[in-house]
């Protein structure tokens, strides 16, 4: 049903867009084809696809055209999202993540000097993840929390425990740019 | 797939003359397992019958050309051709029925032979591979919508992630050391300032620009923290689409 | 003609789900729901949805489902999104990535001695790109790190999952008598 000249290739644009699709994008695209063509195209599809009542419409908004959702799925949708693990990792945690593996037992402040950067809160989100976990007290002055990995950070990473993380040597010939 | 080089070169074989040059065409292969399957399937003989002999020779040939047209041989090749020159002289010794040599270079002759057949295999599968790739290449899934946004800004780790992140920063740290300045001061509030100024021109700076610009330890640890201040007060949004991508420094204010 | 039952909201889910839709995902957002109800909605909305022949078709990939436009609008999308054809992997990373994929999991001299040359840099490239992920420590002298396939492998290439690849003896079989 939506195989007449353009209507499948402009489905397949608000398909792909990230801001509403408007009319003059789709002139550009298509330069021979005269407006009236274009906007019939358009207003045809809209009214086509919307007809089918999926839980997606095609919505005119911000002087363009847009795929979205209908409202009322809202609630499946959430549930979905928050069905996807929170296996991501900010870049900012996955460099203290990093120090603390390959460092451990260690303080914050060791892992400052390493990272140039406070990592305080980075640090709660990793206890919070449960992906790290305090290890003792060093035996210095102020006698700071030492840290150091889970058993979940290593079924996180695919590890059958530490001793499976490659170490730095290891990994220089696939890191060092030098090539074949 | 097979990608090739033409080149002018000095004198060669089957050269074809060209405005007083010979232009040769060679092909460049991967290493030494795909050089001998090309001198293979150029005799069009099955891989089970090849003759070491003469396979050796055009190898070594094959070897001699790069050579004379300054290719750099890469290490394996030359390995290869070692073995090739053994074998060959040890086919030279007299012959003695089912004697310990005999044993030696049949020996290396099935090995190479299922080398070849295994390697040969892989590179099918190379191929359709890279038809399906083609193919995948020209279909696109949905945009990012607003619920991905915020995921955008994270990236999902790896492994590799970790080692690669803990080796730039060990890299990071080694020349940050260089870099320090003694007696020079500068505050969060004009770091602030100036990335202000930055963004009033103009849409996003890339987080690059500042270490680009050679600044000092204190310098890149300020303009850090004067991000951080930005990014609370949500004037700038901190955007890294994949790992170790640059971070991109963007302004929440509209501008119009 | 989506608004049966769990229809309408399995492909809403479809419409914003960044990775495919899997059966496990569905079960999640639906513990009440038996797995075989879910199973049959998703079978039916493929088949309902799929049968429209618009430029937006649901596929099965990577282990689960996902929406993507079809083949013929490529041309059409690029040209909207103004962008360049994407970068092909080279032929150097497509051959190890035949061997990893084939024998995994495997270790990089394994793969070099199919390959007949060392593999470092592209291994690199291929782990940057998410295509293959460490699979632990091969338990020889010197323990080295094996490499297998990842989910964006599958989805890079098309597949439903790993037994969606031809075997070797399948491709020799079309590829090896006539050549190209």
């Amino acid at each position: 049903m939506f195989e007449k000249g353009l209507t499948n290739p402009i489905l397949a644009m608000l398909f792909v867009a990230t801001d509403p699709l408007t009319l003059a994008e789709l002139q550009e695209v298509y330069p021979k084809t005269p407006l009236e063509d274009l906007t019939n195209t358009l207003t045809e599809l809209v009214s086509q696809f919307n007809s089918l009542q999926a839980a997606v419409e095609i919505r005119e908004i911000g002087g363009g055209y847009r795929l979205t959702t209908r409202p009322e799925y809202h609630e499946d949708i959430r549930a979905y999202l928050q069905t996807k693990p929170s296996a991501k990792l900010s870049l900012a945690a996955l460099e203290t993540l990093a120090v603390i593996a390959y460092k451990q037992p260690v303080t914050i402040s060791e892992i400052m000097d390493i990272r140039g950067v406070n990592s305080g809160s980075t640090i709660r989100t990793l206890l919070e993840k449960k992906l790290i976990q305090t290890r003792g007290r060093k035996k210095v002055v102020g006698r700071p929390i030492m840290y150091g990995t889970t058993k979940d950070f290593a079924i996180h990473f695919g590890l059958k425990d530490l001793s499976d993380l490659p170490t730095l040597e290891e990994l220089e010939e696939v890191l060092s740019p030098a090539g074949e | 797939m097979a990608s090739e080089l033409t080149m002018e070169a000095g004198a060669l074989a089957s050269p074809q003359i060209q405005n007083q040059a010979y232009t040769v065409r060679l092909e460049i292969f991967e290493g030494p397992l795909d050089l001998l399957l090309h001198l293979i399937r150029q005799q069009e003989i099955d891989i089970y019958e090849i003759a070491l002999a003469e396979i050796a020779d055009q190898y070594l040939h094959y070897l001699e050309m790069m050579k004379d047209l300054n290719i750099t041989v890469a290490g394996e090749f030359l390995v290869m051709a070692a073995t090739l020159i053994h074998i060959k002289s040890r086919m030279l010794l007299p012959e003695e029925p089912n004697s310990e040599v005999e044993q030696e270079i049949e020996e290396f002759r099935k090995d190479l032979v299922q080398q070849l057949l295994d390697h040969e295999k892989f590179k099918q599968a190379a191929q359709m591979l890279y038809v399906r790739e083609t193919v995948e290449l020209s279909v696109w899934p949905r945009g990012e919508n607003e619920f991905e946004e915020e995921e955008r800004e994270l990236v999902s780790a790896t492994v590799f992630d970790l080692v690669s992140a803990f080796h730039q920063m060990v890299e990071r740290y080694k020349e940050s050391i260089v870099l320090e300045v003694a007696g020079e001061s500068v505050t969060v509030q004009e770091k602030l300032e100036e990335i202000r100024r930055l963004l009033s021109v103009q849409e996003s700076i890339l987080f690059s620009f500042f270490f680009e610009r050679g600044l000092s330890h204190l310098h890149l640890v300020v303009t850090f923290f004067a991000l951080l201040e930005l990014t609370r007060l949500h004037e700038v949004r901190l955007i890294q689409t994949a790992a170790f991508e640059d971070i991109r420094i963007q302004s929440c204010l509209k501008k119009d």
